[in-house]
């Protein structure tokens, strides 16, 4: 992989990175305090102007809390779902996929069927399966995510693995005695990241679609803090009376979905030799 | 007599780096051509250029390609359509690569026929059975997969040849193929040039399959033309230090066991490393201040024997 | 003496999804004795690679047996093996692919040594360092990654990593196969050297009668997992007793016009059979000119001729040179 | 899409949020089934839209005994399939919801009941184990069944395919798309107002909402009060709304967390602005109660005062009770309005506490809500009704010692309540009630909030009025 | 082939049978239905009597035997909640269900695959951009919200197709663009990468150096090699389809069973969930086998192997 970077992929990490610095930043930026409620001014378009309270640049929701505040500081929660949901499927899913691509027989033989098993439960039933098992909490709502969706990562391990372990660099390895953990860890591992990696942005959009899917039902984040799904979900009944609720929030989203996915795009290609050519 | 095809100066960018860089040469119809040089001297890029079917990357930034004394370089793609399979073809390295996996190879042959259903299938039966595949008529419906790797490249010169194209470029036919395989397949090609008079440009890096085939033969180096010239006298009086330390390195059936061979120091520079000078420079014995400023013009040593060397007089 | 490799009756199976199973190698018998280097000849898919990943225990013999240095390495336990791969270590045909794109050079070289703790820290570095000055290579490519250097140096690199542990036997598979022809002047150059300074014993893999004939001490020709004649490197090359090895001999193109072109011109017919339904009798008998009904029904015995081994019913008959 | 204004319709069409859950009236009381089965079977007594029980199959009653009524039975009545209800049906339809093996989720509602037999042509006894003055309210929801039909074809099949003395009979039933009924001929009645009521289901209030103002539907169940508002400016469509006997409350933990601490309880009365909430949360669509109960409902006292609101005071009585930043868990589920659990729990934060909202599915926060006083978090939000329109069916259930619901117990509380049910004397009843709201008051084991509406968007030309009871009775319905 | 179709059951025979397994013990911890169940003044007592009655008193295993055994008589029992045969609930569900994911599978591969194609084709090109736009736009947009918007846009302010139900075919294109806009988007990216992939094969540069054209090569010979990756996604993709619905569904009132799996979830209904599930992944099962037949018929080495 050269280092080249394209103006384009610039502009979509120059992006990216404000999203994360703006999530990071969030408490201290934000024009008001995302969970206050005046009931007063609930509903109120963008640009509202309140002499008591001040502005609110995007309106507000239907507790009265600053639009604005709510998705600057959801962004937090959107952008933690998804990255900590893709890390806790893909370091599970990987290290399952390593095992059954590393040792074959029956290893493989069990992995690959639970992964039959769980990705033949459609995900969202799984999802709220397990919720109403676990009760809701941001970790349990991590947790879920990520045991929806370990398998897809497993699935391209364990090919990967498969595909690598028959190379000559693997077999010299075990020549000079290495190992299975050092074989897995030191040789195989950095070799199939870059698939793992490029599965791992496309899920990362998904991930925040899902919470999103998961707050509609009721079962993302926990009222009252903000996730963009959250946001969404709460505006859903106000798409005619009050579409900021579910636009501003939308935007973000559809911001952050396409920058990851072109991100992903970009490393799938950047990855792949053979699609440079021709 | 006419060149079946005529190269001159032929120049290929990959941004904005000449990785083939002036290349000339001609070929007679029912002649051998080879044309020899390490991996990465732009050699099937040079094939590419010839049916004008380069990769999206790679431009063509000078020269002209006459076929029959036609420039096809500036031929829009549906004329070139017209012309690719039918008046020039192609054979690849990887016979089953080149074949598609889902179709039968009867009907793969075929599609550069450019005939009507009844009289192909005759054509084609025909066509696979000169290329010495036996049982054509059950063969004719096979799919590359059941087919060896010899008959797969037979199947591939069946395809380039049943237009009667008056060029074929080969591009390293027999360098996945076994030796014995690799003779029958050099066989053919022979024949197939002396008998229908087709030109062949044989692209290689093997100098025994060259001194086996090849007429004239045309050495590469990092995208020029070093030594051009008849075979013969290529091989026995090499005047390119390239030409000569390369020949000096291979391993003979002839030499004694285990003694010291020749070798060429360094390695092939890679297209971001090309200077103003000859592009051998970097491993050549005789280098002086005149190689690295001026890259040397390919001139007539003998009588058809080129070399683009300022020493060539050192190697007489 | 004990020789330092010997392949008695191996036989390596494949099972195959569908039908039966491939017959990759049916029975080699041949041995490596110090100092010596053997070469393994013969066309694609003859079995060459799997009988040198099966003297390492890569792959597990169907029968037969296979003893490094003494050792059997057929059912071999974990630490067994790991000591039989001290003593016989390997180069593959691809440097491009044999090194790890993720690890440093130095890294990859020390490896055997790191992991059999042999040596670690400064010590480990200084014996990377004259690994790589050994190949011809600088110590301070050490901290390189693969992809830095061209082809004939990641060769270099890979010897230098099978060197590493001072094996009593290095196989060689295909190591000049994949590299330019002026590059693999220089391997071959290094190989012969390290051979004299080593004192290895040395299984050499090739389908290139040219380069094994320049390297090694004696050769045995492999035709579809089985072996055909083993002779030393002089009596194979001036009288090849099986039609097969003549054959071979005479496909190779002598990169000289003159010499080429006065060879008899008389190309094996046919294609090579699969390994998963070879042919009864003798493999051969489907492309040998010599063919007799005879060759079609019973399997040769091995025939002694002077120094050579040879497995062909018609040895005898071989017109002299 | 139907059309929207097509003059004399015979056709109704209903969005309702979810499917019948049964159509055995006697599996299921959930207000969605039950807006459709209620006019498929006729129920022994019913509410006139006063609110005052009034007999449907049963044309009269009177008491023999505190233990015993006798009810007469009208004989013109006709179940669906040609054959006459008889007494014998009515006996029948008590002894099956009464059978425990029948299983049914509304047995404890009619477990009082010992016995039921025929006593004379037209008349019916039933026998209560203690006076019970609930008896009438809960009877409002006991549907007439058919005995000779469900002996015969079964319950399964009944269930699928019901059969009921009632205006409409079912004529299909696509599950979980819709129930399509049409009018009986010769309904005794009366006339119907239309001949075919189609109800479908539509979950998302959004869609329902979009399908009234498209036309699709000509009147749906349960919008928001927002939309509400929102569809004020259609001129095709009006809400209508009524205040029902559901009653919103704030449940608080007595026997467990910071909560324990009758102080902090006392404090959270007074830190909810239920007129702010009602105003600016439920756009006027409901009224402010002063205990857990609403005036709809019978012993819903008068003269009790709620506690004032006041947040300097609450602040300062949390601070008192050394409570000041205790954390308190607020279990809620996606069933209750969002919008009003984050509005408690911001007032509440402002006095102080720390509210934290745990929400969870339905089934498991049942689950904890009714589970040990450990389990069942310091706070929850409910919406009571238990359509008796009786303040028996409300806070014994909520407060009475032992009560899943109950994490609270107080023996005067336990003995008023418990006097209230086994006599039928009104006035003995009224004054339990008020003693029983003076020791809730003082406890404060929950918060009454307000009385919830229902609220329906309908076509302009319905006409209807809603009642509390939130009984979807087409017959009352018609074309303007 | 026979064989490898005998192996393929065998393997969804236990793969069904772990999904059951996880849904029954996964439902069973997440508490039982009773209280749901009874009116809203239950006493503890009375729950205790209908708990028992339901059978969920007794011990977890007990009732995964009782269960097992009567699924093998082909009985998939009683709803707890509707008192009906699961079997007919699931039976006038699934019609919709198939209804939909049709509708969506149309959109998805009427729109993904010749999207994905023309992005391979005209890689780098303005036609990726902006094809790519809309496949994001598709990928990124919560169903819930598109759902509505398009309810309002198109069944309020327009009037052009009704706002919900199942009434034909007019209905049943928001859901389906709804739905399909993910799945659109999964089928383009894969065909792009399938036909990136086949376009850098030798053989293409072959049929080109034959004079076909690229079109021409990309129709005669990429897309049937394309084909193999994408027909495995399409397997994936269509049980998906099936049961993930949930959130179109209940914005468009669609009466699938995603919306039904959801309900009974909610109520801990646990026949109709299991039932669901062996629904779905026995779907997933005949998709699976169907994508081999696919192969088969796509792939001569499959055929002709065996
Ligand atoms: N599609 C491409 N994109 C970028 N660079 C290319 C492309 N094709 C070839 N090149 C570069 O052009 C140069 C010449 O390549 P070419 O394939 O003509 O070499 P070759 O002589 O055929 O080598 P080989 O013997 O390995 O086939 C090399 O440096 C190669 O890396
Ligand atoms: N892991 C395997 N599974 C099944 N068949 C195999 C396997 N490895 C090798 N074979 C088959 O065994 C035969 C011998 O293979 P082997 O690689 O040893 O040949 P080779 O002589 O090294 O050939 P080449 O010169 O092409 O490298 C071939 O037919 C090959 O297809
Ligand atoms: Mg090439
Ligand atoms: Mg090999």
């Amino acid at each position: 992989m050269t280092g080249r970077f394209t103006p384009g992929i610039a502009a979509i990490l120059g992006l990216l990175a404000i999203y994360v610095f703006v999530a990071v930043l969030a408490p201290w930026i934000v024009p008001h305090n995302p969970l206050r409620q005046i009931l007063l001014l609930r509903l109120r378009p963008p640009l509202t102007y309140s002499p008591s309270a001040g502005w609110f640049l995007l309106g507000t929701d239907d507790v009265g809390r600053d639009l604005l505040s709510r998705v600057v500081d959801g962004a937090r929660a959107s952008l933690m779902v998804g990255a900590l949901s893709v890390s806790v499927s893909l370091l599970s899913g990987t290290v399952f996929g390593l095992l059954a691509g590393w040792f074959r027989g029956w290893i493989a033989i069990v992995v690959m069927r639970i992964v039959d098993i769980v990705l033949s439960i459609p995900a969202i039933l799984l999802a709220v399966l397990t919720v109403a098992v676990l009760g809701p909490s941001f970790a349990n709502l991590i947790l879920v995510l990520g045991l929806t969706r370990w398998p897809r990562y497993t699935r391209v391990a364990y090919a990967q693995t498969l595909q690598v372990a028959t190379l000559p660099y693997i077999r010299a390895a075990e020549m000079a005695g290495a190992h299975a953990p050092r074989i897995l860890l030191r040789h195989i591992l950095p070799n199939i990241a870059g698939p793992l990696m490029v599965v791992a942005t496309t899920e990362f959009g998904l991930m925040i679609l899902f919470e999103a899917g998961l707050s509609f039902l009721g079962l993302g984040i926990q009222p009252p803090y903000p996730s963009w799904g959250s946001i969404m979900s709460e505006g859903q009944n106000y798409v005619a009376s009050a579409w900021w609720m579910t636009v501003f929030p939308g935007i973000c989203l559809f911001g952050v979905v396409l920058c990851v996915n072109l991100l992903g795009d970009w490393l799938r290609d950047r990855l792949d030799p053979r699609a440079q050519s021709r | 007599m006419s060149a079946a095809l005529e190269v001159s100066d032929l120049r290929l960018a990959i941004g904005g780096v000449n990785v083939v860089d002036g290349i000339a040469f001609s070929v007679a119809p029912g002649e051998v051509m080879a044309l020899v040089g390490e991996s990465g001297c732009g050699k099937s890029l040079t094939a590419q250029a010839l049916l004008r079917l380069l990769p999206r990357q790679v431009r063509q930034t000078g020269g002209r390609i006459l076929l029959e004394g036609e420039d096809i370089t500036a031929l829009a793609e549906r004329r070139l359509r017209q012309i690719r399979g039918r008046r020039i073809s192609m054979i690849f390295q990887e016979p089953q690569a080149a074949l598609d996996p889902l179709s039968p190879v009867g009907a793969q042959v075929r599609e550069a026929s450019g005939l009507a259903s009844a009289a192909a299938r005759e054509a084609v039966r025909r066509m696979l059975a000169e290329v010495g595949i036996a049982d054509p008529d059950r063969r004719i419906d096979q799919y590359p997969f059941e087919l060896s790797g010899g008959m797969c490249q037979r199947v591939m010169i069946a395809s380039a040849l049943i237009s009667r194209p008056a060029v074929l470029v080969a591009d390293e036919p027999t360098t996945a193929l076994d030796v014995t395989i690799q003779a029958q397949i050099l066989d053919l090609l022979r024949r197939l040039a002396a008998e229908r008079g087709t030109a062949i440009v044989l692209i290689t890096h093997d100098m025994g399959v060259v001194a086996d085939i090849a007429e004239r033969v045309a050495v590469m180096y990092a995208g020029r033309i070093a030594e051009i010239g008849p075979t013969a006298a290529v091989f026995s009086r090499p005047r390119h230090p390239y030409t000569a330390l390369l020949l000096a390195a291979i391993p003979r059936l002839a030499d004694e066991p285990k003694s010291r061979l020749a070798v060429i120091e360094g390695s092939v520079p890679q297209p971001s490393e090309y200077g103003a000078g000859c592009r051998f420079v970097g491993r050549c014995p005789f280098a002086d201040a005149r190689c690295n400023a001026e890259p040397p013009p390919l001139l007539e040593t003998d009588e058809g024997h080129f070399s683009a060397c300022w020493h060539t007089e050192r190697l007489a | 003496m004990n020789p330092v490799l010997a392949v008695d009756g191996l036989v390596v199976h494949f099972p195959a999804r569908h039908g039966p199973p491939v017959r990759a190698v049916d029975g080699v018998t041949f041995t490596v004795a110090e100092r010596e280097t053997l070469g393994l000849v013969g066309e694609s898919g003859c079995g060459k690679t799997t009988v040198s990943n099966a003297i390492v225990g890569l792959v597990q013999p169907t029968g037969g047996e296979v003893r490094v240095a003494g050792m059997p390495v057929r059912g071999a336990d974990r630490r067994t093996l790991r000591e039989i791969r001290a003593k016989a270590q390997i180069v593959f045909q691809d440097p491009a692919t044999s090194l790890n794109p993720r690890m440093t050079i130095g890294a990859a070289i020390g490896e055997p040594l790191l992991v059999r703790g042999l040596a670690r820290g400064r010590e480990l570095r200084e014996r990377v360092a004259a690994l790589l000055t050994e190949v011809g290579l600088r110590p301070e490519h050490a901290s390189r990654y693969p992809h830095q250097f061209s082809g004939g140096q990641r060769q270099r690199i890979v010897i230098a990593r099978a060197l590493a542990l001072r094996p009593a036997l290095l196989l060689c598979v295909e190591p000049v196969s994949a590299l330019d022809v002026s590059v693999r002047a220089q391997i071959l150059n290094l190989f012969v050297e390290l051979q004299q300074s080593h004192a290895m014993a040395c299984l050499f893999v090739s389908h290139d009668l040219a380069v094994v004939r320049h390297v090694c001490d004696r050769v045995a020709v492999m035709y579809l997992g089985h072996l055909i004649e083993l002779a030393p490197r002089d009596a194979l090359y001036t009288t090849p007793r099986h039609p097969y090895t003549r054959a071979l001999l005479a496909a190779v193109p002598e990169p000289d016009p003159a010499l080429q072109r006065a060879k008899p011109r008389v190309p094996l017919q046919g294609e090579i059979p699969s390994p998963a339904a070879p042919p009864q009798g003798c493999v051969f008998h489907t492309r040998c000119p010599m063919a007799i009904a005879h060759c079609r029904e019973e399997v040769p015995a091995w025939r002694h001729l002077g120094e050579t081994i040879v497995a062909c019913h018609r040895a005898e008959e071989t017109p002299a040179p | 899409p139907a059309p929207a204004l097509a003059a004399p319709k015979t056709k109704l069409t209903v969005d309702l949020p979810n499917d019948v859950a049964t159509m055995d009236p006697q599996l299921q009381w959930d207000t969605d089934s039950y807006s459709v089965y209620r006019n498929i079977f006729d129920n022994l007594v019913t509410r006139s839209t006063s609110g005052k029980i009034v007999g449907q199959v049963a044309s009269s009653w009177h008491y023999t005994s505190p233990t015993e009524i006798v009810f007469t039975i009208r004989n013109d009545i006709r179940f669906q399939d040609g054959s006459k209800l008889t007494p014998a049906d009515v006996v029948y339809s008590v002894k099956r919801i009464t059978n425990p093996a029948f299983k049914s989720p509304q047995l404890s509602q009619f477990d009082e009941i010992t016995s039921a037999a025929v006593t004379g042509p037209n008349q019916v006894t039933l026998t209560t184990k203690t006076p019970y003055p609930v008896l009438l309210a809960q009877l409002v929801k006991l549907s007439i069944v058919p005995k000779a039909y469900i002996e015969k074809v079964g319950d399964t099949q009944f269930n699928l395919h019901p059969i009921g003395s009632g205006p409409y009979k079912l004529s299909d039933w696509e599950h979980g798309v819709q129930s399509v009924l049409s009018a009986t001929p010769g309904y005794w009645g009366g006339k119907q107002p239309f001949e075919k009521v189609v109800f479908r289901v539509v979950p998302q209030d959004a869609t329902r909402v979009a399908d009234l103002r498209a036309g699709v539907a000509d009147i749906v169940r349960q919008i928001t009060p927002d939309d509400a508002k929102a569809l004020q400016s259609d001129r095709a469509v009006q809400v209508l709304a009524v205040p029902t006997e559901r009653v919103g409350y704030l449940f608080i933990n007595a026997e467990w967390g910071p909560t324990k601490n009758v102080r902090v309880r006392r404090a959270i009365a007074m830190a909810i602005d239920r007129k702010g909430l009602i105003s600016a949360l439920l756009g006027g669509y409901a009224k402010p109660v002063s205990v857990v109960l609403t005036p709809a409902s019978f012993g819903y006292p008068t003269g009790i005062k709620p506690w004032p609101y006041d947040p300097q005071k609450a602040a300062a009585l949390i601070k008192a009770a050394g409570a000041e930043g205790a954390t308190l868990p607020f279990l809620t589920s996606p069933a209750y309005p969002q919008n009003i659990i984050q509005a408690i729990q911001q007032m509440l934060d402002q006095v102080g506490l720390k509210v934290v909202i745990h929400q969870m599915d339905q089934a498991s926060y049942l689950r904890d809500r009714q589970g040990t006083p450990q389990e069942a978090g310091s706070l929850a939000f409910g919406l009571w009704s238990c359509a008796c329109q009786d303040a028996d069916g409300t806070i014994w259930p909520l407060f009475h010692t032992g009560s899943i619901w109950s994490k609270y117990s107080n023996p005067a509380f336990d003995k008023a309540v418990d006097e209230a049910r086994s006599t039928l004397d009104v006035k003995a009843r009224m004054a339990d009630y008020h003693t029983a709201f003076e020791i809730l008051r003082k406890d404060v084991p929950g918060v009454g909030l307000y009385q919830a509406a229902a609220i329906y968007g309908a076509r302009r030309q319905l006409q209807w009025t809603p009642t509390p009871n939130e009984a979807f009775f087409i017959m009352d319905m018609k074309w303007k | 082939m026979l064989r490898h179709i005998a192996g393929r059951v065998g393997q969804a025979v236990v793969t069904t049978f772990g999904v059951l397994t996880l849904v029954f013990f996964l439902m069973r911890l997440s508490g039982d239905p009773t209280l749901l169940l009874v009116p809203q003044g239950a006493s503890a007592h009375q729950i205790a009597i209908l708990r028992h009655q339901l059978g969920f008193d007794r011990p977890l295993i007990v009732q995964y035997v009782a269960y097992l055994r009567q699924l093998l008589q082909g009985n998939l029992g009683t709803s707890l909640v509707q008192r009906m045969p699961v079997a007919s609930i699931l039976g006038s569900r699934i019609p919709y269900t198939i209804e939909l994911a049709a509708g969506s599978l149309v959109v998805a591969v009427g729109i993904g695959i010749p999207a994905g194609v023309a992005m391979a084709v005209w890689r780098g090109s303005l036609v990726e951009r902006s094809l790519a736009a809309l496949v994001f736009a598709g990928q990124s947009m919560p169903t819930f919200w598109s759902g509505i918007l398009m309810i309002l846009l198109f069944g309020v302010v327009l009037g052009w197709l009704p706002t919900s139900g199942v009434a034909g075919l007019p209905s049943l294109i928001m859901p389906s663009i709804a739905l399909g806009a993910l799945s659109m988007a999964s089928f383009a990216r894969m065909t792009r990468i399938a036909v990136l992939d086949e376009l850098s094969r030798d053989y293409v540069a072959a049929a080109r150096a034959r004079g076909l054209s690229l079109g021409a090569a990309v129709a005669r010979h990429v897309a049937r090699n394309a084909a193999i990756p994408v027909v495995t996604v399409a397997a994936l993709e269509i049980g998906n389809l099936l049961a993930g619905a949930v959130i179109v569904e209940t914005v468009f009132a669609w009466p699938g069973i995603g919306q039904l799996a959801i309900q009974a979830i909610a109520a801990r209904d646990f026949l109709v969930v299991q039932a669901i599930v062996l629904f779905v992944s026995f779907v997933f099962i005949v998709m699976n086998l169907l994508a081999d037949v696919v192969y088969a018929v796509i792939d001569p080495r499959i055929r002709l192997s065996s």
